[in-house]
């Protein structure tokens, strides 16, 4: 079976029905797509077949075979971030990660379709996608961010919408 | 450039944003074997029969291990306080959760370790089972340990936690209302994205490595120590990168069992509970049930508190007592109430453990107290945010253990919220701060619980 | 060893399917590849519908056929019910991945109902043509959810003059439908109406059916034509205080639409 | 059919680092020969930030730039002893046994500086990685150049540690609770306020908008502090309508096994948030900073409970107010029972009612 992740083709060995998620991870090691139910509920294991974003922990393998995989690995590296990865970084829109790289790419599809910085429809595009840590508000932001083309400082982080600091108070 | 107060990037942030934070399901050693365990498919029963030798046999089956494998079987999470232990890592002679495992096995692949694990061969005898906290004080409620159904070990040897304070029937007298209500939070998981996982390496000097998503790495490995009684140099715990925790992953859920099946295997052993283990085995935030009675002067003041708590533990106690301690430290919530009497148990029942998690001990008397305290407002008459402001408590105020408060910002902040919704006070409660208490803040009841904000 | 058969065709599709015996039938993965634990541990047989040919929608004349693989996301944006139905299917990547077919014959979950769509299919009088032991036939979708496994090809129905949906819209993205009534004005003025979240399949609802213009009487005669359950995500104490509400308020919708 | 709108308020506090104290954090820096800062410390980072803000700590205890931080939590080989990452306390417990070793490393490269420049090290100060004499600025040794003295000529390890260990808070009357000292390291303080609509005919609750305020002590970190705020109300949010490991709780049936039956709030579920810090520094924690991880979860219950009762009447007491439970509520509309000044609520649920043991409250009027 052959399989081209990232730009680069593979030829598969696994079973035909083991889940591109374990192909990913077990096969190939590229661990960025992760576990996180296995049952199609969070969103961790989301990447993007032909450009869209889907769960690849339901997909078999031999459902895909001939399609071009992304993964957080294509989309750019630490010193040539994608604008996404930059967002996200800027943004503090990971906590523990591990939602991240299926957020992260979900989101990439999402902008890469003409998605706009409307929160209505980020959170339409990415509600299947579980975060337990942030609350979704900075995922949000840096989605809208993206969106919206911002140029992000990578020595500086943003500050959050509607947060004031009142300093001391007695 | 000052780093404290900047917006410096997450030290983690691009590695994160690159897929290349390494967790534990993320470390590759070859040869490495699946594990899966036999869980208890009752509630409550005695193990009558286990016997695992069908499964030993099986081709690709490296390691099976029984409560009989672990040197220390019983190790509590609070040993370390004093706290005496009650579960076992494994189920011996009794399960009394559904879920509870019973034997693990270590194979080369998923499928030959579940097949193991249906091959093993276990007789139960149902035994009735409780879960209703309220029921576990009857004279015919089941019975889930053999000292009874609730922890007996709190200081002095008592069987509940209790705070005294002031005098309470005094207050309940001068009370012009008395307002009385029940609080019942529920169990909540803490749905970590990484589910409980770790892996455990044999090394050649002996050692065993242990991968963990533990958040309190130390307490991890005093527990893990405690089962396989080894010294702390003979094991090297590797993690700090978490997937989520929110207190479960202050249980050691994984790790001792793998090291156990590594040693007896002499192989590297993964264990990475599945979504369904995460949501249906793991421990949850503990369902509470608090009867609070608050004696209320008609302006709204509050004079005195009696509450129950009962504490749903599950079947083993974890940090439960812990917990209920905290809870009882903090029933009074931002507010100085000078008479208390506050009775607390740590239940028993047949679910799954109650552990820590976020708020552990206090999220639920925060959501007892402040929703009584709406009612109390409403049923006086008086503003939520006035009732509030005037018992708020003040420096110098104490706790309900006799701590006397230093820094206490109850007053500012139900100011900025009030500020920020345009909610309207009358000019001496807008005017407020947290300063110790005098003139009409500091009526007769609250004189005597005065306490001196030196020395904390 | 599993053998895992691609079919290219309809036709190979339901040759290979023969009469389903030990077959595991996947479409978009979202209901089988869970049980599978990642494709770790396999079933004997499994047809892999990917390329059977089975996806697509198209209109003749009145009628609209669905094949059987034909993703979930390509119902949003339809005329309700079924555009409204679909959209309350899970979340945008799944209805990407799940199929009409596999929707419409999964049973209820553990946990919670499933086969989201089955209330306007049912609302919207569909036909199922399916393979299977005996061979092609074409019933109504009604007879199909009683009948023993046979693999959906296609599902056809005559497009109704006006539509309407209502859900039980609880907040949670990947919820499953706790409750939802769909709703049609056929072009002969018939009122047919169906919901999803019951005990078993989705149903019909001819009592309400039959005092639709009356929609608070219709809401309280729809649960004559229901067994509820409890489950995880709600207890048949619920459904049955907002079955009535939910049937009000489609046939409000179809009344504002007249 | 009605929606209702309904707002209600909550004020809460919380305990920084474990009840009754005993939680050793401990930490060791080491200088590399150019003066980049590697800290050792066994704090797990669960999400929260404690890398990032340990690194902030020592980066400025220290006075260079946060970029010469090189934070190694990895294992317990190298890190020293953490209690680990919960009790609220790894900002202020571990992150002030940070800014001890710090500290002491900081003294250490005063001294070493005082030798070369021949400044007493009582009249330096270290800014952005130039020790500088007070007041003299232009009499300064680099930081690095300090490091690479002490490893070149004098021969020695820049190294400092540091712990954290407030002792262990006995109860001394088990009768009363007293104990001998402050069980906690700190207190803070927070206030919500949520907006509800309730739908009173299918009973579903939307949260529209939380308004909280915290008092953080002093944010080490903004971003970081929002983020727990942020993820709390989260949590809070699931707490208060969503989420439930039994949903008949006491029964076990019907749990639920995966996320489309258990409910974790999503991204649509989440209302607009305001949020107003206060940053009054309390006496002990690093840079005056307290722990507000856990808090942030706990005063969102409360405040939408009220908001509930004042949109459509009813107080739902059990937790989370689900749809079911409010068109339960507004079904049997109960009303307290009065006996003279007692007013008592939820008696079903008592138990006084339920149970037939000797555990009761007891209120005698």
């Amino acid at each position: 079976m052959n399989l081209s992740v990232n730009g680069v083709p593979h030829n598969i060995e696994s079973a035909p029905l083991t889940s591109l998620l374990d192909v990913l991870r077990e096969e190939l090691q590229i661990t960025s797509a992760k576990a996180g139910c296995e049952q199609g509920g969070c969103g961790a294991c989301t990447v993007l077949i032909d450009g869209e974003p889907q769960r690849s922990c339901l997909t078999p393998v031999v459902a895909v075979e001939g399609a071009e995989i992304t993964t957080v690995e294509g989309l750019g590296t630490p010193n040539d971030l994608a604008p996404v990865q930059q967002a996200f970084t800027h943004h503090y829109a990971a906590q523990c990660g591990f939602c991240t790289s299926g957020m992260m790419l979900a989101a990439h599809a999402y902008v890469e379709h003409g998605g706009t910085e409307d929160r209505e429809a980020i959170q339409d595009a990415l509600g299947g996608h579980v975060c337990r840590c942030t609350g979704y508000v900075k995922i949000i932001d840096a989605v809208a961010a993206v969106a919206r083309g911002d140029s992000f400082d990578a020595t500086l982080t943003a500050a959050g919408t509607r947060m004031t600091n009142l300093g001391g108070v007695a | 450039m000052k780093a404290v107060g900047a917006r410096v990037p997450r030290y983690d942030g691009v590695a994160h944003a690159t897929g290349r934070t390494e967790f534990v399901d993320d470390v590759r050693v070859p040869g490495t074997l699946w594990v899966k365990a036999l869980r208890s498919p009752s509630h409550h029963a005695d193990i009558t029969r286990l016997d695992v030798s069908a499964a030993v046999a099986m081709k690709g089956v490296r390691a099976v291990i029984t409560a009989d494998d672990v040197p220390l079987l019983e190790y509590g999470h609070l040993s370390a306080l004093g706290i005496p232990a009650d579960e076992p890592l494994l189920a011996k002679g009794e399960v009394r959760y559904k879920g509870q495992p019973i034997a693990v096995v270590a194979a080369d692949d998923e499928e030959i370790a579940q097949a193991a694990v249906d091959a093993i061969g276990l007789d139960l005898t149902e035994k009735p089972a409780l879960f209703d906290i309220r029921k576990a004080f009857d004279a015919d409620a089941p019975r889930i340990h053999q000292w009874g159904n609730w922890y007996t070990h709190f200081e002095g040897g008592m069987d509940r936690r209790q705070i005294r304070k002031g005098n309470i029937e005094d207050a309940f007298d001068k009370a012009d209302v008395i307002v009385q209500g029940v609080y019942r939070p529920a169990a909540i998981e803490h749905v970590p994205l990484e589910t409980q996982v770790s892996l455990v390496v044999p090394e050649a000097n002996g050692r065993l490595t242990i991968y963990s998503c533990t958040q309190a790495l130390y307490f991890s490995m005093g527990v893990v120590a405690a089962h396989l009684q080894l010294p702390l140099n003979k094991l090297k715990f590797v993690g700090g990168t978490v997937g989520g925790g929110f207190g479960g992953k202050v249980d050691t859920a994984t790790e001792t069992i793998c090291a156990l099946l590594a040693q007896k295997s002499g192989r590297p052993v993964k264990w990475r509970w599945t979504r369904e283990e995460e949501f249906l085995c793991s421990s949850t935030r503990a369902p509470w049930h608090m009867e609070i009675a608050d004696a209320v002067t008609k302006d709204g003041w509050i004079l005195g508190r009696k509450m129950l708590t009962l504490h749903d533990s599950g079947a083993y106690s974890r940090f439960s007592p812990y917990g209920l301690t905290k809870h009882s430290f903090h029933h009074t919530g931002a507010y100085s109430i000078p008479n208390l009497e506050f009775d607390g148990y740590v239940v028993y029942t047949n679910r799954v453990p109650t552990t820590a998690m976020r708020g552990f001990g206090v999220t639920s008397v925060s959501f007892a107290t402040e929703t009584h305290l709406s009612r109390i407002a409403h049923e006086l008459g008086v503003d939520p945010f006035e009732l509030r402001l005037k018992n708020a408590n003040r420096i110098g105020d104490t706790s309900p253990n006799q701590i006397a408060y230093t820094d206490p910002s109850t007053v500012p902040t139900i100011l900025a919220i009030a500020n920020a919704l345009g909610h309207k006070l009358t000019p001496d409660y807008r005017a407020m701060t947290r300063d110790p208490r005098s003139g009409d803040l500091l009526p007769e009841h609250l004189v005597a619980q005065i306490g001196s904000t030196e020395g904390h | 060893m599993t053998s895992v058969l691609l079919p290219s065709s309809a036709a190979e599709a339901a040759a290979l399917y023969g009469d389903g015996s030990n077959v595991t039938v996947i479409a978009g993965g979202t209901i089988v590849m869970p049980t599978l634990a990642g494709g770790r541990t396999l079933p004997g047989k499994a047809l892999v519908l990917t390329r059977a040919g089975l996806a697509g929608i198209t209109r003749s004349g009145p009628r609209t056929t669905i094949g059987a693989t034909t993703r979930v996301q390509e119902l949003v944006g339809l005329a309700d019910p079924l555009g409204g139905c679909a959209a309350n299917v899970a979340d945008g990547e799944i209805r990407a991945q799940g199929t009409v077919g596999g929707n419409i014959r999964a049973g209820a979950g553990a946990d919670a109902p499933r086969g989201d769509l089955q209330s306007a299919f049912l609302a919207l009088d569909a036909v199922v043509r399916s393979t299977g032991a005996g061979g092609e036939r074409t019933e109504p979708l009604e007879q199909f959810l009683d009948a023993d496994q046979r693999l959906l090809l296609d599902v056809s129905f005559e497009e109704p003059a006006a539509g309407a949906f209502a859900a039980i819209e609880y907040p949670h993205t990947h919820a499953y439908t706790v409750l939802a009534v769909s709703g049609c004005r056929a072009q002969d003025g018939t009122i047919r109406l169906a919901a999803t979240g019951l005990a078993g399949h989705g149903a019909r609802l001819r009592s309400a059916e039959a005092l639709a213009s009356d929609p608070v009487a219709a809401g309280v005669a729809a649960l004559d034509d229901v067994a509820f359950a409890d489950d995880a995500v709600a207890s048949s104490w619920y459904r049955t205080k907002t079955l009535p509400v939910l049937v009000r308020r489609v046939l409000t919708q179809l009344e504002e639409s007249a | 059919m009605a929606v209702h709108k309904g707002r209600g308020f909550a004020a809460i506090e919380y305990p920084t680092g474990m009840n009754q104290n005993g939680d050793p954090s401990q930490a060791w820096i080491k200088v590399k020969p150019d003066g980049r800062i590697d800290v050792f410390a066994g704090t797990s980072d669960i999400g929260n930030g404690s890398k990032t803000i340990q690194s902030q700590i020592v980066a400025e205890t220290i006075g260079v730039p946060y970029e010469w931080i090189t934070y190694d939590n990895s294992n317990t080989d190298s890190s020293p002893v953490c209690t680990g990452t919960f009790a609220s306390r790894a900002t202020f417990v571990a992150g002030k046994a940070a800014e001890k070793a710090a500290l002491a490393v900081r003294a250490r490269i005063l001294e070493i500086a005082g030798k070369e420049l021949e400044i007493d090290p009582a009249d330096l100060e270290i800014v952005d990685g130039e020790v500088l004499a007070k007041g003299a600025p232009q009499k300064k040794i680099s930081v690095s150049d300090v490091a690479a003295a002490a490893t070149w000529t004098y021969g020695e390890l820049i190294t400092g540690t540091g712990a954290q260990l407030k002792p262990y808070a006995s109860i001394v009357e088990p009768e009363t609770g007293k104990v001998d000292l402050s069980p906690h390291s700190a207190i803070s303080y927070a206030s919500c306020a949520a907006e509800v609509e309730v739908d009173d005919e299918t009973g579903i609750i939307t949260v529209l908008r939380l308004w909280q305020c915290y008092d953080v002590g002093k944010s080490i970190n903004p971003t970081l502090v929002e983020g727990q705020i942020e993820g709390g109300a989260m949590q809070g949010l699931g707490l208060g309508i969503l989420e439930n490991c039994y949903p008949y709780y006491p029964s076990v049936e019907h749990r639920g096994g995966e996320f489309g039956s258990y409910l974790t709030p999503g991204m649509e579920d989440m209302p607009q948030i305001d949020t107003i810090i206060i940053e009054n520094p309390s006496a002990d924690g690093p840079y005056g900073a307290k722990g507000i991880g856990e808090m942030a979860n706990n005063a969102q219950p409360p405040a939408i409970a009220s908001a509930v009762f004042d949109a459509v009447g009813v107080w739902v007491t059990e937790l989370p107010i689900t749809p079911e439970r409010v068109l339960r509520a507004l079904e049997a509309n109960a009303e307290p029972r009065r006996i003279g000044k007692l007013v008592i609520f939820d008696e079903e649920l008592s138990i006084n009612t339920v149970g037939n043991g000797p555990v009761k409250l007891e209120v005698l009027v």
